[in-house]
């Protein structure tokens, strides 16, 4: 329990204390610590869960279980490795003059208030805050979006937090619709937030209600995962934010988005699945819908693409697709493999946008036709990047490629003709991504271009994970994997 | 024993008697054009020059070069080997088959055109290029000619072909009338004669064989030119023995040996007035009709073969 | 046993590519420990195949990783022993071969650190290939071996080109691994499981049956560079260093075809005779392209790659007729296709690196890739040329060499057409074995071109005048394959016996009377209806020859005379005078002219009489037809639907809350 | 049942619910910037009257500190906070023009009727009188994003999303007394922030692009970059 609330109040108290620090040195390695003290807290706490199960604490305000452990440990992992990075990356930012050192406070400080609402979204019980968190995230990440306020970066900032928080308020009228179909069923309404409360009584909820507030929750949490047609906002707060930021945005609050919905879909399956209603598979079909579309539209939108790390948003998008395709078909085989994704994408991809923040130091743009030779100017940084796309597109032995394995199975038997969809998408997918990122790491050297300090370490440790969970996936992790899937789909995996 | 014996009597007769078959068919044509024909003896005589003769070779010939000759001949032994000239059933006619007798030929193809580049003048080159770019025709048709006897008498073994067509006697199948005219065609491609290529004349616009060997002077020269005539003789053989098989021995007497050489001499003789007349007749075409030409021969073949497998056997 | 150095030879080849990563400080490890390991690997890999060939035993085990539920399964039968002994012997080859090749690497930015590597992941992704047991650990090698073998050929990235030819390569590598995975995955629907074990119970339906046929035929035909999924392979295989487009070509193409043969003929077991239509359609037509794109290279690496795609075809042929005949149930015939198959795959792939190894020894000594620039070289590179030679009489089909062993068993093959029911396929495949014919005629042609502009006649080009002799370890490497072409034409019936474990552990019938005649005499069907006797036809050869030397040869004088060539009286003799490999190929590109796309530049300037010409240049390209027919379009649909979906995020914001506005909008109506 | 058994709260209830439904659709018509804050102050004093009524008539005691907290925020803060912005951009006397404002009102009208389309199914299970404030609610939401997507003017849209939010407010009250105290405060608190943060971005915005119109943010478009991309080339 200790380690859970020590894994909150760190963030917290890191962002109170970045927020006075002045020198921006100083809070780099400072952010550092804090992130590596998180991560060994939330290390324990995943100890204790792997001990004895999941556990329900104050006052039933957190809740953790298979499915939300591993995000926990993931978040913080990611973070310690996103400021590995940020550290020397910021003072590069710093010394060309791009932000104050004002700012500089403010960047540290968000990035944990960020990482706080990353782990209360993920650990609380209660819908209402889940809300509370994730449109909490928005706030903290709007303003490092315009961090370098350029007219770019402004504009994008301002989409970013529009479109966001229209979307984040009809997840909270969804939330009120839950809360509204609850209040019928259990008569103390205190608890009817409860996510645990909600899904023990989930079968006797409304369904009319809860469909509706479902496609107001989808539609809400969903601009968040970036679901085409809400997707607009997502490559603008990417390619125009510090990198680091990318990386986080890409590696994290996506995931937390897509476990909202996931969350609230475990309610809602067995709402509809009441006899009186027609189509029990509602949410499965939406979900299905939305990632589809995404997969197919973000594959196209690689192609034409000029700004590296815009790219690489569109890849996160047609990956949400993908996951929230793969949660949609249900089924323990889809629901294992969209799990397993989301660690996988999430560490990948996070890892691409260290190397590409690198990339793009060395190149001085993020203009993919001005980046040229990285494997000679800098050989770590282009392999990096190179296996990192690899990866990301789906190539053995990577991780990616089991899930992605274990997803097209999945609709193979569920859904035949749709693999040939998927397919075809895969396929498109990766001829964008492999268009652009050609030019980039092979070539002559453009003149000028010299290599930089970059320090890769994240970025192989990260594809390390991956190759590994490509190879082989750990037991506990399976397990947990395994209980999630029985949470969500109501039948073990394994 | 005996059958070994008498293989190499045959192949006695078809490496000897190779140039007889070239000077009779000159002979012919002499006679047709009102010329003075030279004696019969004439091939020999020059075949011996040439053997005594010592051998010029450019400067920048290769090893490949003076190999090259030996090969095609033994190639062409080889293959002379593998035909039933006089009996049928004998021991050597089971160390290849039809296919093998195309590999053989194709050896020599393979040898004399690379010898033609091999000194590096543009007559060589051409005359290869020419060789292989025609080959590449003739050789289908052939294989398409085979395949037809092949489905014909189930095997794909000269003599048991021909056993088979001496047993069944005579029966007018379609196929073997296709065939024949196909081969026919296939075999004045191969060997080289009117009205694909002329061996009697050095224009650089038309020569094929003649441009491969310019360079080879000497034994060299003596060995591609037997070579050539024993090429003609395997084709007339074959000709001559698979469309019209009677007369050949069958079992290792002498009086049926002695059938079969006679036999073989008239239906060779018969052969070289046909090929005379023809070549009389016809006229030198352009390398480039040749294509042409040989399409027909593949056509031809190629109607055999669906003819048997549509007129012959029942579905 | 027979396992353990299966998995050593893995090991081995893992290990050369970790000590590979040394080789950017230390060049030199990669001759003195990344290759001699590659040797080690591969003599291993041979040793296994050979063992569990002789004795036809099925060994299974699993590693310790993979899928939770689902270890590495490992399997070696004969099958897969066939491919590790092709595998194995090419893999020694080259690393012998290898050391002499890449010296000259050391000095200059070449990254030799990513060579080795990757060579060593490659040829452990192909061992895998052969050796897994379940889809998942197949397609992890195989993507493997794709991705590995993409990094090779992108090692001279310099040119743009070659970063053309590497992009179009991953991306078809690609598309074809996700083919066969979905292949995968109807099987494994099906028969619940990805193990090998459960898909060969699936109980498929007819139509799933060919669905999952269609898939890895179009997957694995992708890698193994069928007409016209094939652009990839002329453009991929010559630019990667010339020891890995043997493997690629030698190697890669032939685990493809593993792949199709475990899937059609283990997986789904029971096929169907219309799949063997296609295959000997597609397989006939790949043939034929192939050799008469071959014939119309310049360079000799391409050449040789578009030969690959000709032989790709061959073997393709011999696998329809075998799944025809096992289609209309006839198992003895389709034991002989069967068997034709896999020892012209075992032919191609010795052969094939033979001549790319020997290309690369020109290529190493002369730096010259082009025929047009080459000639002569026989007298300068003797034992290459030597080596090449045999390895273009095997190509050529040649008794008694080992090309010709294997088309000779393919023609047999087709002539027992007639005892099929069908008059339909009775005359298709008699017309299919004439394509073949036509087949071998060119590529005799061909390779006669390719060895006589290269190594015969007078040098092109200063830097081939000066070529010097080879490291002894190239020698030796190109003298083991050519000896093997050799052994393996002459005595035919030694692999055959090996060969026939093969139909005999797949379908339970085998070749009863392909060598009752003893080892002299190969009858495949039966001794009266078609025998072929190597040994005695090499003999008669060498025979005939002495004899005739011997009596044609004077006793003592001075029998030659060395002076200048005759040529008819012209002369004397200049390089450029020669027949280039342009002019020679053109009478056929003049009669098959439709097949080609062909762009010809002719420039003359004449005098001021316009009578005499002074200057006259004559330029050519010859494309490959398939760009346009396949690739384009749907390059082009692609673009055309990304144009379209970017109007999608034109900029106003206003826009997108529209969007997210009607799309909660649409959604309630739909639910309500 | 029908409004006349519900007692006087009760129809009070709805009648600000029907006014909340009115304040909606006079910021959709008003075009002048000062006034549409007024009466965005409006609506959220009457949902803040209206969570005070329900804490009355239901005896809810916690509401009425929900309510204190809607009063401050919606009808008091903020408007000042807007107020004070719009001075200090000099925009206060912007009048805005909107492309077919009968159009606009004609579709907001038949927002109402799909929202009460949509949510009549529900009310069959409200225990509550007030069941059909759902679908007032819902079309509180749906009228603001409609504003959002009319106006091209930052502070207006703006408004229309603090009314978005002030149609979630309204529905937690009136449809469900309310959530639990945490989850309003965290929203409370959310509101806030997302309150300042706006007042940031406006002189940011205004810094970039010299104005407030958000139909001149439009570098970041993919179909801009590419011609952009294009022009280069050439």
């Amino acid at each position: 329990m200790n380690a859970l609330y020590l894994t909150l109040l760190l963030p917290l108290s890191g962002a109170v204390l970045l927020a006075v620090v002045r020198s921006p040195l100083v809070a780099g390695w400072l952010n550092v610590g804090i992130c590596v003290a998180t991560f060994s807290a939330s290390l324990v706490m995943a100890l204790g869960v792997l001990a004895n199960g999941p556990f329900l604490t104050g006052n039933s305000m957190f809740y953790i279980d298979a499915f939300n452990v591993y995000l926990v440990v993931l978040t913080t992992f990611v973070g310690i490795t996103t400021a590995v990075f940020s550290r020397p990356y910021m003072t590069y930012v710093l010394s060309e003059g791009w932000v104050k050192r004002k700012r500089m406070r403010l960047y540290h400080s968000m990035y944990q208030a960020f990482l706080l609402t990353m782990l209360l979204a993920l650990t609380t019980n209660n819908l209402g805050i889940l809300w509370v968190a994730v449109e909490g995230a928005t706030l903290a990440t709007v303003l490092l979006v315009s961090l370098y306020r350029t007219p770019e970066s402004v504009e994008a900032a301002w989409k970013y937090f529009v479109l966001c928080g229209v979307g984040i308020a009809q997840a909270l009228f969804g939330t009120v619709l839950v809360y509204f179909a609850a209040a019928h069923v259990l008569h103390l309404p205190e608890t009817g937030l409860q996510w645990t409360t909600l899904h023990a009584v989930a079968s006797q909820l409304d369904p009319t209600v809860m469909s509706i507030a479902f496609v107001f929750l989808l539609v809400g949490y969903g601009t968040k995962i970036g679901l085409v047609p809400l997707h607009n906002w997502l490559p603008d707060a990417h390619s125009e934010g510090p990198t680091p930021m990318s990386a986080v945005l890409s590696g994290l609050l996506l995931n937390v988005a897509l476990y909202a919905v996931v969350r609230c879909k475990m309610l809602v399956d067995p709402a509809l699945a009441d006899p009186a209603w027609d189509n029990p598979q509602l949410a499965g079909y939406l979900m299905m819908g939305f990632g589809l579309l995404s997969f197919m539209v973000a594959g196209l939108f690689l192609h034409r693409q000029q700004d590296i790390k815009r790219m690489f948003s569109y890849s996160s998008i047609e990956h949400m697709g993908l996951m929230t395709f793969a949660f949609g078909v249900g089924g323990p085989l889809a629901t294992f493999g969209a799990l397993l994704h989301m660690t996988v994408h999430s560490l990948t991809k996070s890892a691409i946008f260290i190397a590409v923040g690198h990339a793009t130091h060395i190149a001085g743009t993020q203009a993919i036709d001005k980046i040229r030779g990285l494997i000679k100017t800098q050989p770590a940084v282009g392999w990096g990047l190179l296996l990192g796309t690899a990866a990301i597109a789906g190539f053995p032995p990577f991780g990616v490629f089991m899930s992605e394995f274990l997803v097209l199975t999945a609709t193979m038997q569920s859904w035949p003709w749709l693999t040939l969809v998927l397919l075809s998408g895969l396929a498109i997918a990766f001829a964008g991504l492999f268009r652009n990122i050609h030019p980039m790491v092979y070539g002559a050297v453009p003149e000028g271009q010299v290599p930089v300090k970059a320090n890769m370490i994240p970025v192989a440790v990260h594809l390390l994970i991956v190759l590994w969970l490509g190879l082989a996936i750990p037991d506990f992790l399976a397990n947990w994997f395994d209980q999630a899937t029985l949470l969500i789909t109501g039948s073990h995996f394994l | 024993m005996t059958g070994w014996l008498l293989a190499l009597v045959q192949l006695a007769l078809f490496v000897l008697g190779a140039p007889l078959l070239v000077i009779w068919v000159k002979r012919v044509k002499c006679f047709l054009q009102n010329r003075r024909a030279p004696s019969m003896l004439q091939p020999y005589r020059d075949l011996g020059k040439l053997f005594r003769k010592q051998v010029v070779l450019a400067e920048n010939a290769s090893q490949l070069f003076r190999m090259a000759p030996y090969i095609v001949f033994a190639a062409m032994v080889l293959a002379a080997f593998t035909v039933p000239l006089i009996a049928i059933q004998l021991p050597t006619a089971a160390i290849a088959d039809m296919l093998v007798l195309v590999g053989f030929l194709a050896i020599g193809r393979f040898f004399i055109t690379l010898a033609g580049m091999d000194v590096g003048t543009a007559f060589g080159g051409m005359g290869s290029s020419r060789e292989v770019s025609l080959s590449a025709f003739a050789e289908p048709a052939m294989l398409m000619v085979i395949f037809t006897l092949a489905m014909t008498a189930q095997s794909t073994n000269l003599s048991s072909v021909m056993q088979y067509l001496i047993d069944v006697g005579l029966v007018l199948r379609p196929s073997l009338m296709f065939a024949l005219l196909g081969m026919l065609l296939v075999a004045v491609a191969e060997t080289g004669r009117v009205p694909v290529d002329n061996p009697a004349t050095h224009l650089e616009l038309t020569m094929v064989h003649e441009a491969m060997i310019l360079e080879y002077s000497g034994r060299h020269l003596a060995m591609m030119e037997w070579a050539a005539q024993l090429k003609l003789m395997i084709f007339g053989a074959l000709v001559v023995n698979i469309f019209f098989p009677w007369g050949l021995a069958t079992e290792f007497t002498l009086v049926a040996i002695a059938i079969g050489i006679a036999a073989m001499i008239i239906k060779l003789a018969v052969l070289g007035v046909v090929l005379a007349l023809s070549e009389t007749v016809l006229a030198k075409m352009r390398v480039f009709r040749v294509p042409e030409y040989l399409n027909l021969a593949f056509l031809l073949a190629l109607l055999g073969a669906l003819s048997h497998i549509i007129l012959e056997v029942g579905v | 046993m027979a396992i353990d150095f299966a998995l050593a030879a893995v090991l081995a080849a893992l290990g050369s590519s970790l000590v590979s990563t040394a080789a950017h400080k230390v060049p030199s490890v990669l001759r003195y420990l990344a290759f001699p390991l590659l040797a080690v690997s591969g003599a291993a890999a041979t040793v296994a195949g050979f063992m569990v060939m002789g004795n036809g035993e099925v060994l299974v085990t699993t590693l310790p990783v993979g899928l939770p539920w689902l270890e590495w399964q490992i399997r070696v039968d004969v099958l897969s022993a066939l491919f590790l002994t092709i595998i194995g012997i090419v893999t020694f080859a080259v690393a012998i071969f290898g050391p002499g090749y890449v010296r000259e690497y050391e000095h200059g930015q070449h990254p030799l650190a990513q060579l080795g590597i990757f060579t060593g992941l490659f040829i452990t992704g192909m061992l895998l290939v052969v050796m897994a047991n379940d889809a998942f650990l197949f397609m992890i090698a195989w993507e493997l071996m794709s991705l590995s073998s993409y990094f090779l050929v992108m090692f001279h990235h310099e040119q743009a080109a070659n970063r053309r030819a590497g992009f179009l390569y991953l991306l078809m590598a690609h598309v074809g691994g996700l083919a066969i995975l979905l292949g995968y995955g109807v099987l494994a629907t099906f028969g619940d499981g990805f193990s090998f074990d459960a898909m060969r119970a699936a109980p498929l339906t007819p139509l799933w049956a060919s669905v999952a046929f269609a898939l890895t035929f179009v997957g694995f035909g992708m890698k193994a560079g069928l007409v016209p999924l094939h652009a990839w392979l002329p453009e991929a295989h010559p630019v990667a260093p010339s020891h890995i487009s043997a493997l690629m070509s030698g190697v890669m193409l032939k685990v493809a075809i593993y792949g199709f043969i475990r899937v059609t003929l283990d997986l789904i077991g029971d096929v169907h005779w219309g799949w063997g239509v296609v295959a000997l359609l597609i397989g006939s037509i790949s043939a034929l392209l192939g050799v008469l794109y071959a014939l119309q290279q310049n360079d000799l690496k391409r050449l040789l790659a578009y030969s690959s795609i000709e032989n790709i075809g061959i073997i393709f042929l011999a696998l329809g007729m075998a799944l025809v005949f096992l289609g209309t149930g006839l198992p003895k015939l389709g034991a002989i296709a069967l068997v034709a198959a896999l020892f012209h795959t075992f032919n191609h792939a010795i052969f094939k690196s033979l001549l790319f190894l020997g290309a690369g020894n020109i290529v190493q000594r002369t730096h010259e890739q082009n025929l047009e620039r080459m000639g002569g070289l026989l007298t300068r590179l003797p034992y290459t040329g030597f080596f090449f030679l045999i390895g273009c009489m095997s190509i050529a089909a040649l008794p008694p060499f080992n090309g010709f062993a294997s088309e000779w068993l393919t023609f047999q093959a087709a002539l027992q057409a007639a005892e099929l029911k069908n008059g339909v396929l009775r005359a298709l495949i008699p017309f299919t074995a004439a394509m073949l014919a036509l087949t071998g005629a060119l590529a005799l042609a061909c390779f006669v071109k390719a060895y006589g502009v290269a190594f015969l006649g007078q040098p092109r080009s200063r830097r081939v005048r000066h070529a010097r002799k080879t490291a002894y370890g190239m020698r030796f490497a190109q003298g083991l394959l050519a000896t093997i072409c050799v052994l393996a034409g002459v005595f035919p019936n030694v692999v055959v016996n090996l060969l026939d474990t093969i139909p005999r552990m797949l379908t339970g019938t085998g070749l009863q009377s392909a060598t009752t005649q003893g080892w002299l005499w190969l009858t495949p069907v039966a001794p009266g209806v078609a025998s072929y006797s190597a040994p005695l036809v090499l003999v008669g050869i060498l025979v005939t020859w002495l004899i005739a030397w011997w009596f044609s040869h004077p006793r003592g004088a001075r029998s030659v005379r060395r002076g200048p060539a005759w040529d008819c009286g012209f002369g004397p003799l200049g390089p450029t005078m020669q027949y280039t490999s342009t002019s020679f190929a053109m009478p056929i590109r003049r009669i098959f002219a439709p097949v080609w796309g062909i762009e010809e530049k002719i420039e003359r300037q004449v005098d001021e009489y316009g009578l005499r010409v002074s200057r006259l240049s004559h330029q050519q390209r010859v494309y490959d037809r398939s760009w346009a027919a396949l690739y384009e379009p749907i390059a082009r649909w692609v673009q055309f639907a990304a144009r379209r979906v970017s109007r999608l995020q034109q900029g106003n914001i206003r826009v997108y809350i529209a969007y997210s506005f009607f799309t909660l909008l649409l959604l309630l109506w739909v639910i309500s | 049942m029908n409004i006349v058994d519900f007692s006087l709260q009760e129809q009070m209830v709805l009648l600000i619910a029907a006014l909340v439904l009115f304040t909606s659709f006079a910021l959709l018509a008003q075009q002048r910037m000062l006034a549409s804050i007024h009466v965005f102050a409006w609506q959220g004093a009457l949902v803040a009257g209206a969570t005070a009524l329900i804490a009355a008539v239901y005896d809810q005691p916690h509401l009425y500190f929900s309510a204190a907290l809607t009063m401050a925020l919606k009808a008091l803060f903020m408007p000042w906070m807007l107020h004070r912005l719009v001075n200090r951009l000099g925009i206060q006397h912007h009048v805005e023009t909107v492309v077919r404002p009968s159009l606009i009102l004609l579709a907001a009208a038949a927002l109402v009727v799909f929202s009460y389309y949509v949510a009549l199914p529900i009310e069959k299970l409200s225990l509550l009188s007030t069941r059909n404030t759902i679908a007032i609610s819902m079309a509180v939401v749906l009228l603001g994003m409609l504003m959002m997507v009319s106006r091209r003017q930052a502070v207006s849209q703006v408004i229309g999303f603090m009314s978005i939010e002030n149609g979630l407010f309204f529905a937690a009250v009136v449809s469900t007394h309310g959530m639990p105290m945490v989850v309003e405060l965290g929203i409370a608190f959310d509101v806030l922030v997302a309150a300042v943060l706006f007042g940031v971005f406006f002189l940011q915005i205004r810094d970039s692009i010299e104005s407030l119109d958000v139909d001149r943010l439009n570098r970041l478009s993919e179909t801009r970059l590419v011609e952009s991309v294009r022009e280069a080339e050439e």
